[in-house]
């Protein structure tokens, strides 16, 4: 009954880990895996995408917003046409159920945002829904804990109504065969992977006249670095999940199937990820408290020798804590002057006895307790150089791996005194926001969220200038500037916490049976298998300008 | 006697059972942390919600994580008994049941096969290179091989194992337990492609515990050769042969068999890595996967259910060790 | 009177890190068809040895130095293996030291019976094998039951008894019996050795009982020789042994034994001399 | 996790006397494992003497270096000497081997002579403690406590180990203590005045030293097998360098596949060295102390 | 029950050692193990004022050896006492209880099972020393030693530093009497102290152990399954069958005259050294009796043929 599955028909994904539970598809229960299961790819869509790379905000399942005058307000427009894999229509009413449904249920994911940013959703018509905010904020279709835009990852996802209503405990329903509007719906999963399926009733068919060009998607398990490279160069794989690739392996799989690349076709390869790596510092324990030894630890650290030897050259050191993607560089270049003031990413051991001695310390006076997430294999490379570099300028470390709830545990409630941590979602306004006191707990209690200020920085000042720029929409660049510059200018003299590096996305690309994925050369898209976004890199999407259909991947040859 | 026996047997089987349950529920609480820290790493690298508390608590009532540490262990021992092991953190809400059920029949499938097949050769071929002394240049070389594939660990035989097999000559596959795609049914097809794809990780535990079985039977062989009925049995005029198998070899047999009951123990152990490097989804690799992420209940019911199994294995073992030495129901031995 | 049994200038060799040590140095005596010879001696003084080599069962470090063993003529040591193996229990048996352990544990009595049968070639109808059984048993005063009995069930007399009808099974012509009693009391020892007497009377079979007790090999033997580091120092007629001990190492043996007859004979008659320096037992 | 058959002990032991040194030296077996491992241990410790801190560093060497003069066996993707990294990594996992080998094999001792000599309740509730620890898989275990322990370093890794490898010595002690205390030098010992503990340690655990001593290689070697297979899981000492450490960052920055072999072959085979070494010397003792085995070479 | 007798005169007469109606049953556990009566209601007493040696005979399994651990307190009786100085030994003080180990000892059946070979045969003589504080230097301590070697014939030089395989049966038993020697004890429980040593090293030690009581007036239990040698050196013969004495008396009396039919069996079996006495028939219901034994095992198996 079913077609079989061949391998020039279909793309294969490599994931990091098994799927425990293949069978639980439900997007907001704890145990499921939106990305490695292929549901907020292919199976769920968003209203709108963000492609980062290009700067485009592309309209999907909803074709426009609007705010209130002021701000507390929005209305989105849907797009006509759009039907549920079982062909029920998609509408507001969905939309509210949604909504509704989050609020009532603490334990689903996105529903404490929820809660913080929305009062209450009203269904205009079948197509128009109105969000009402709790407060005025221009910027609420970048909040994608709560709006169904997808920024860089996973952002609230709208249910089928008809088939979630008859669901007594949301949390509990397991949702093995997902109802989205997606192109692909799934043909079998097991903990290895799972099997996804071209849909000819897609909407999109109907309303764009595309049709996605692999038969089936897979997202397979292989096994750890080797296995995917071997993979890799057996044309056993067509991609894989960021993070499975080291430089060298990667190099190594190109030498022997020059098919395979990445972003680039020389070093770094890798795409720089949103998220750059910093190191948090505890800023209530002394003398991590002294913003001296912040900066004085920033200055010991060789961020060159960082990228030569943990990343194997595939990235670039960071100063700051945001990716250097063409929207960010007016923010970047706004600060210039302040980075000059303040170069805490020049590797220079004698200014940092300086800074030092001007609090009245010396190397030796400090131990550094550095928490390492032990199941991260970037984090305990980096952290090998790092402590090195550290110990080398007399300073004692001491490195604490930790695995799990430990590693959770630690971070949340403070217990460290310094420990690498990714900074999202990578607009620099939102990035500072991660800052604000409004996150701040005392050490002991656990803090919001990782980034969340679990190093503890306590500014009013700063805060003050952060809410400033929260009030002004993402666009009103030339208001949100100054106010930046100054914001930044108390940050790098505070130093909360030490940028550290660029995050190589190493993403290998296979074109012996797929083209046209997105390249250094033709970067029509940004080169993830593990966002929402990966979506619109196999399909292609209308150009929010012109209209004209961009991208998608063909057959190799086709 | 032999009932005093069962009885004694079976007592122990009761206390290891139920002194293995308590420790395995109170080892990993008694270690500092939140277990929900867990969801918070999960969510983390799963892109959920990145409001933190308010979903812990959540689901820190729904796991019964506020109530105090005896009243949980009642209860789990209540629902235990109920054939109930809850709901997993990580895979919330699947059932501990439902993960473990999903695993077992790979690791059984995959032990069972290696452990006999190394066992049933290891011990043949042991107890003739034992018997014969060593004469003939084929043992001279099995001993020290053997000893080479007892010394070298098998994960890194499993490495060397994918490295030759499944990339300089692609004979096997790379991983996992069946073509992906493929339906698990009891059809040729699929059963062949198991087969197929169980045979680098089979390999690999098999390599080293033949090792182990073949150094164990040979040095019992030689042990047994001083015995005072393989004397008699040459006073008899027996033929080697005979001497052999009903003598030595069945003598030697016990021990070696309580080895077989008592290295489960260790095998499962051991097709952790293994299940872990072949991405083999068994038992092994489930709890794994659930210690690094901290999820308490998959963990306790996963470590029951094989220290269960090895307990019920020693205990058959037991039970049928009378059957092989008759001496074993008086209590003489041991 | 017919000899069955010659052993001629034995010599028996260990190999040790000091040399090879002469377990058995030159040995001959001659054995008649229906005769019981007692092989008496200190503990170490080779007579084991002497019983391996009449079955060819001397293992490395030990081997046989030189001599013959004539078993109605033909050259024991001159035999193949298979020849050798063929020769045991068909024509000489032996009831082994140890054999509180020489039944195998696992094994029925039934099958180590038969096993020996076997091993000889002869094979026995289904119906022939219950009746075969509870005639030899019975012949060593055991009931029928105990063939289906295993070893561990079986008291120290019982499995004696075992291993002496496991001897008999093919009418051996000669019977080696090596301490068939050491480890049996009184009480048991006498029924055991008349036993083993009756059997060897009703065979007609020439027995070698070792031991190192006078007042058995008075019970049983006709002939009697004694052992000294691996050679024999006298061989003699057993009356004529205990009437006239000629080396002083018999006299020794004999001197020392108790009598029941008249208290206080011998051991308030003061230290007696002893020949040598006590050897220590290895 | 294999353990090396220990023969159990069927035959009597064969006490340690003065001799059995003579004896041992003279075994072939005993001697060239026991040369290797000095050797070894010798060579890294002093070698370790002339390692100047900085050079441990990483990026001290240029990395993914084949072997030079500079680097004897070649350089990590960290730049890292693989022969430096060794003068540590031999010390460390043998430290590992021999405190685990040594704590489990006294706790083993303990437990199993208290559990054999006193008999009763004693022995009742210590043999279901034996019986618990056997039934558990010893690596699932580590597994969970290594993982659960914040940061493990070289020593708690082997105490970890060692409090795991107790079982199988308690359960053969045991069994020979009940033999033990059966013999009637035991009843000598207690007419001629002799305590319970006295008689323990100075008339019974004399006859255990060679199986023992047996015993403590065997768990030398399960303890180094426990400590590699538990680093390549990625839960070993992570800041400190042992074997199982550099082959687990071996494997971590794909040294087969890009063909460093320097980098991944070394540890290998050290480890099988140093397993093939302990093992010799284990089956010297046992060749010593079981005379059966002698003379089959 | 315990404590002085009153004898004929008021005056307390308190026998040494006294074992009062001892029984001792093996076995019958929770488990519903197989009950063994390995000594019933048997009673005997010694006196310090008037050594004697008790032989006890008895066919494998009759209990001697219990009765002898009984003695010892290395056993304690099911039912029934066992009194030191008319204490019963398991309310013995902390010091009753050190000089009740020194004065009653026990030599062992197998001379080479009761040294430990791990060390020289001088550990079991210097350990008692130590233990009971027997002397005050290591002079004194060595020349007690080599006293107590040299009354039971051995010289010092050849015994002392050795390994207790390096000597001959006889040599080890010998030690083992000097041991008690050196302990004076007041009672020393031989079991079966001559069975496993060669026939002509048996006389040696059997005439040491007479010279305990003639020299030292140290009593002496003697159990064996040998009549000859009981009859020989002791005053008194108590003969057991299945935890039962069927006869107790005077040798001359129990070796003539023997009454009970156990004991003629006993006799009967005794391989005389002399050709001319052939073992000969025995009445019927005495080799019924023989032939029981034999089919009886030992030490417990479930199944009785
Ligand atoms: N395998 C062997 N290696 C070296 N010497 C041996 C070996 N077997 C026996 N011997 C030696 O051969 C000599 C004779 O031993 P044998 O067993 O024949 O003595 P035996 O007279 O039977 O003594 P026992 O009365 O104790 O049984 C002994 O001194 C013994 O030490
Ligand atoms: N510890 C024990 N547990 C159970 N039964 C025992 C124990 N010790 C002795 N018996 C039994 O008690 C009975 C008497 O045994 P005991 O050892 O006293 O006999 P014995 O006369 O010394 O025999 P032998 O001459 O063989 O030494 C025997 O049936 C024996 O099986
Ligand atoms: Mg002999
Ligand atoms: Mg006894």
């Amino acid at each position: 009954d079913q077609q079989e599955v061949t391998r020039a028909e279909t793309l294969k994904i490599a994931i990091p880990a098994q799927i425990t539970d293949p069978t639980n598809l439900n997007i907001y229960a704890a145990g499921s895996d939106r990305s490695a299961t292929g549901l907020h790819q292919f199976i769920y869509e968003y209203f709108f995408y963000n492609n980062l790379q290009t700067g485009e905000f592309i309209p999907w399942l909803a074709e426009s917003y609007e705010y209130s005058t002021d701000n507390t307000s929005m209305t989105v427009k849907l797009r006509d046409g759009v039907t549920w894999s079982d062909g029920q229509p998609f509408t507001a009413d969905d939309v509210v159920f949604t909504y509704e449904l989050l609020a009532k249920n603490p334990g689903m994911g996105n529903s404490a945002e929820v809660t913080k940013a929305v009062k209450s959703v009203e269904k205009v018509d079948s197509l128009n829904v109105k969000i009402n905010l709790i407060t005025g904020n221009p910027r609420f279709h970048l909040n994608r804990e709560a709006f169904p835009a997808v920024g860089i990852w996973g952002a609230l996802t709208i249910l089928p109504k008809h088939i979630w209503e008859k669901e007594a405990d949301p949390l509990t329903f397991k949702n093995s065969d997902p109802v989205g509007t997606g192109p692909y719906r799934v043909r079998d999963a097991s903990q290895n992977g799972v099997t996804l399926e071209r849909r000819d009733d897609w909407w999109g068919t109907k309303v764009f006249e595309v049709t996605p060009a692999p038969r089936f998607v897979q997202f397979t398990f292989v096994g750890d670095e080797q296995n995917v490279a071997l993979a890799l160069s057996n044309n056993d794989l067509d991609a894989a999940w960021i993070g499975l690739l080291s430089a060298g392996t990667f190099q190594q799989v190109t030498a022997q199937n020059p098919n395979v690349r990445a972003w680039t076709q020389e070093l770094p390869f890798a795409w720089p990820d949103p998220c750059p790596r910093g190191l948090m510092i505890n800023n209530d324990n002394p003398p991590f408290d002294k913003p001296e030894v912040r900066q004085a630890l920033s200055h010991l650290i060789d961020r060159q020798a960082v990228v030569d030897l943990a990343y194997e050259g595939t990235t670039t050191p960071a100063w700051n804590i945001w990716p250097e993607y063409d929207g960010n560089i007016p923010y970047s270049e706004a600060i210039a002057d302040i980075h000059e003031q303040y170069p805490i990413d020049t590797f220079d051991p004698a200014r940092a006895e300086e800074l030092l001695a001007s609090v009245g310390l010396q190397p030796s006076d400090i131990t550094v307790r550095y928490v390492v997430n032990a199941d991260n294999v970037e984090e305990q490379k980096n952290s090998q150089v790092i402590a090195d570099q550290l110990t080398a300028a007399g300073i004692n470390v001491e490195v604490q791996p930790l695995t799990g709830n430990a590693n959770a545990d630690a971070r949340l409630k403070g217990d460290f005194d310094m420990t690498q941590q990714p900074f999202c979602p990578g607009y620099p306004v939102e990035n500072l926001e991660l800052f604000h006191s409004k996150y701040y707990v005392p050490l002991g209690e656990s803090a919001p969220w990782f980034e969340r200020n679990s190093f503890r920085y306590n500014n009013p000042e700063f805060d003050a200038l952060v809410d400033q720029m929260l009030a002004l929409p993402p666009d009103a660049t030339d208001q949100i500037l100054p106010v930046f510059h100054d914001a930044m200018a108390i940050w790098y003299r505070d130093l909360p916490i030490i940028p550290l590096v660029e995050t190589p996305a190493l993403v290998p690309f296979n074109f012996t049976y797929w083209e046209g994925w997105p390249t250094s050369e033709d970067p029509w898209n940004m080169p993830v298998t593990w966002w929402a976004t990966t979506g619109l890199v196999v399909t292609g999407y209308p150009d929010p300008a012109t209209g004209e259909w961009v991208g998608g991947l063909e057959p190799a040859g086709g | 006697m032999f009932a005093r026996y069962i009885l004694e047997r079976l007592a122990i089987f009761a206390a290891t059972v139920f002194v293995s349950i308590t420790i395995v529920f109170f080892m990993p609480r008694l270690v500092p942390g939140d277990p929900l820290g867990a969801v918070m790493s999960r969510l983390s690298s799963v892109g959920g919600s990145m409001s933190g508390q308010e979903l812990i608590q959540e689901y820190r009532r729904r796991f019964g994580l506020d109530k105090s540490l005896m009243e949980q262990y009642f209860s789990f021992l209540s629902q235990l008994a109920r054939g109930d092991l809850g709901y997993s953190i990580l895979s919330f809400p699947s059932r501990v049941t439902d993960l473990i059920a999903n695993a077992v029949p790979w690791t059984i499938g995959l032990l069972s096969l290696t452990t006999i097949i190394s066992w049933v050769l290891g011990t043949l071929v042991g107890a003739i290179v034992g018997w014969t002394g060593g004469r003939n240049r084929f043992s001279q070389i099995l001993v020290p091989l053997a000893l080479l594939l007892y010394t070298t660990p098998y994960y890194i035989l499993a490495i060397i194992l994918i490295y030759l097999f499944a990339f300089y000559w692609p004979i096997f596959p790379l991983s996992g337990a069946y073509e992906f795609g493929a339906r698990p049914d009891f059809s040729l097809d699929f059963i062949t492609d198991v087969i197929h794809h169980g045979t680098l990780p089979a390999l690999s535990i098999v390599l080293v515990s033949l090792g182990w079985w073949f150094l164990s039977m040979r040095s019992l062989i030689i042990a047994e050769q001083g015995a005072d009925y393989i004397m008699w049995a040459e006073a008899k005029g027996l033929k080697s042969r005979r001497i052999f198998w009903a003598y030595a070899f069945r003598n030697a047999l016990l021990p070696q068999a309580t080895g077989l009951a008592l290295s489960f123990a260790h095998v499962i152990g051991g097709a952790l890595i293994t299940e872990a490097i072949f991405a083999y989804p068994g038992i092994g690799f489930l709890i794994y996967n659930s210690i690094k992420g901290s999820d308490f209940p998959v963990i306790q019911g996963s470590v029951l259910l094989i220290i269960v199994s090895v307990a019920v294995a020693n205990f058959a073992m037991d039970m049928i060790y009378p059957l092989i030495d008759p001496r074993i129901r008086t209590g003489s031995m041991r | 009177m017919r000899t069955v049994l010659e052993v001629a200038d034995l010599q028996v060799h260990f190999e040790t890190a000091r040399g090879p040590f002469k377990a058995v140095n030159g040995v001959s005596f001659a054995l008649h068809s229906g005769e019981r010879l007692g092989l008496i001696g200190e503990s170490g003084s080779g007579k084991s040895t002497i019983a391996l080599a009449i079955m060819r069962l001397i293992k490395p470090p030990g081997y046989i130095a030189g001599g013959r063993i004539l078993l109605d003529g033909t050259d024991l040591l001159q035999l193949d293996q298979e020849a050798a193996r063929t020769r045991r229990l068909a024509d000489v048996a032996m009831v082994t030291q140890g054999a509180m352990n020489a039944l195998n544990p696992v094994i029925r009595v039934r099958h180590q019976l038969l096993d020996g049968l076997e091993a000889h070639g002869v094979h026995l109808a289904k119906n022939e094998v219950d009746e075969w059984l509870a005639g030899l048993l019975d012949s060593v005063g055991l009931r029928p039951e105990v063939a289906d009995l295993y070893p561990h069930q079986l008291s120290g007399g019982m499995k004696q008894r075992v291993c002496i009808a496991t001897a008999i099974s093919l009418n051996p012509k000669v019977i080696i019996a090596d301490e068939p009693t050491s480890a049996l009391d009184v009480v048991v020892q006498r029924r055991v050795m008349q036993t083993l007497r009756k059997v060897q009377e009703q065979l007609r079979a020439a027995v070698i009982l070792i031991g190192h007790d006078m007042g058995l090999m008075a019970q049983f033997a006709d002939r009697v020789a004694v052992m000294r580091a691996g050679q024999i120092v006298e061989i003699d007629d057993v009356r004529a042994i205990f009437a006239r001990p000629q080396h002083p190492y018999t006299r020794l043996l004999m001197e020392s034994l108790p009598s029941l007859d008249q208290r206080d004979s011998l051991l308030r008659s003061g230290p007696i001399a002893r020949p040598a320096a006590e050897v220590p037992t290895p | 996790m294999a353990t090396i058959p220990v023969e159990e002990i069927a035959h009597p032991p064969v006490v340690p006397q003065l001799g059995i040194l003579t004896h041992l030296l003279h075994n072939r077996k005993f001697t060239i494992g026991l040369a290797v491992i000095l050797v070894l241990l010798l060579v890294s410790l002093i070698g370790a003497q002339f390692v100047d801190p900085a050079e441990r560093r990483t990026g001290a060497f240029p990395a993914r270096q084949s072997p030079s003069w500079d680097a004897i066996l070649g350089t990590t993707s960290l730049g890292q000497s693989v022969a430096i990294q060794l003068t540590q990594a031999i010390p460390n996992s043998m430290l590992v081997g021999f405190i685990a080998a040594t704590l489990g094999t006294v706790i083993g001792a303990i437990i199993g002579l208290a559990s054999g000599y006193f008999g009763g309740k004693v022995d009742a509730l210590l043999r279901i403690l034996i019986d618990v620890f056997l039934s558990v898989p010893p690596l699932l275990f580590l597994i969970l406590i290594a993982s659960l322990l914040r940061g493990v370093s070289v020593p708690t890794m082997a105490l970890i180990i060692g409090l795991f490898a107790w079982a199988w010595p308690a359960r053969a002690v045991r069994s020979q203590a009940l033999s033990l205390k059966e013999r009637q030098f035991v009843q000598v010992a207690r007419l001629s005045g002799m305590g319970d503990l006295e008689i323990v340690f100075r008339e019974l655990l004399p006859h255990m030293l060679t199986w023992l001593g047996a015993n403590f290689l065997n768990a030398f070697i399960t303890a180094i097998l426990a400590e590699s297979g538990l680093s390549i899981l990625g839960l070993g000492p992570q800041r400190d360098t042992t074997l199982g450490i550099m082959l687990y960052w071996a494997l971590r920055y794909g040294s087969i596949l890009q063909n460093f072999w320097w980098w991944w072959l070394t540890p290998v085979i050290l480890l099988m060295v140093l397993f093939l070494a302990l093992y010799l010397v284990h089956l010297g003792l046992d060749e010593v102390g079981n005379p059966r085995l002698r003379a089959h070479g | 029950m315990n404590g002085p007798r009153p004898d004929g005169n008021g005056q307390a007469h308190v026998p040494l050692l006294e074992l009062r109606d001892v029984t001792k049953i093996f076995g019958g556990g929770r488990f519903g193990q197989r009950e063994v009566v390995a000594l019933k209601e048997f009673s005997l007493a010694l006196d310090a004022e008037h050594p004697v040696i008790v032989a006890v005979v008895g066919e494998s399994g009759s209990g001697k050896t219990t009765m002898a651990r009984l003695l010892l307190g290395l056993e304690s009786p099911s039912t029934g006492a066992v009194l030191y100085k008319g204490v019963d030994l398991s309310r013995l003080s902390g010091r009753e209880r050190r000089v009740f180990r020194r004065d009653v000892q026990a030599i062992f059946q197998d001379p080479f099972e009761v040294y430990n070979p791990f060390y020289k045969v001088d550990h079991v003589l210097t350990t008692p020393i130590a233990k009971f504080g027997l002397a005050h230097t290591r002079e004194d301590a060595r020349r007690q030693i080599e006293q107590a070697l040299c009354a039971v014939g051995l010289k010092p030089e050849e015994t002392l530093g050795r390994f207790p395989h390096q000597l001959s049966g006889g040599q080890r038993q010998r030690t083992m009497v000097a041991r008690t020697l050196l302990l004076r004890p007041k009672v020393i429980v031989a079991d079966e102290p001559v069975s496993m040593i060669d026939a002509s090293l048996r006389v040696t030690v059997l005439q040491n152990l007479l010279q305990l009581k003639q020299e030292f007036g140290i009593s002496l239990i003697y159990i064996t399954h040998d009549l000859t040698t009981a009859y020989q050196i002791s005053d008194q013969i108590i003969v057991l069958h299945r935890g039962d004495v069927v006869e107790r008396g005077d040798p001359e009396q129990i070796v003539k005259r023997p009454q009970h039919s156990y004991t003629k069996l006993l006799i009967s079996s005794i391989p005389l050294p002399d050709p001319d006495r052939q073992w000969g028939e025995v009445p019927p219901e005495i080799e019924a009796l023989a032939e029981e034994a034999l089919a009886r095992e030992h030490v417990g198996s479930d199944v009785q043929p």
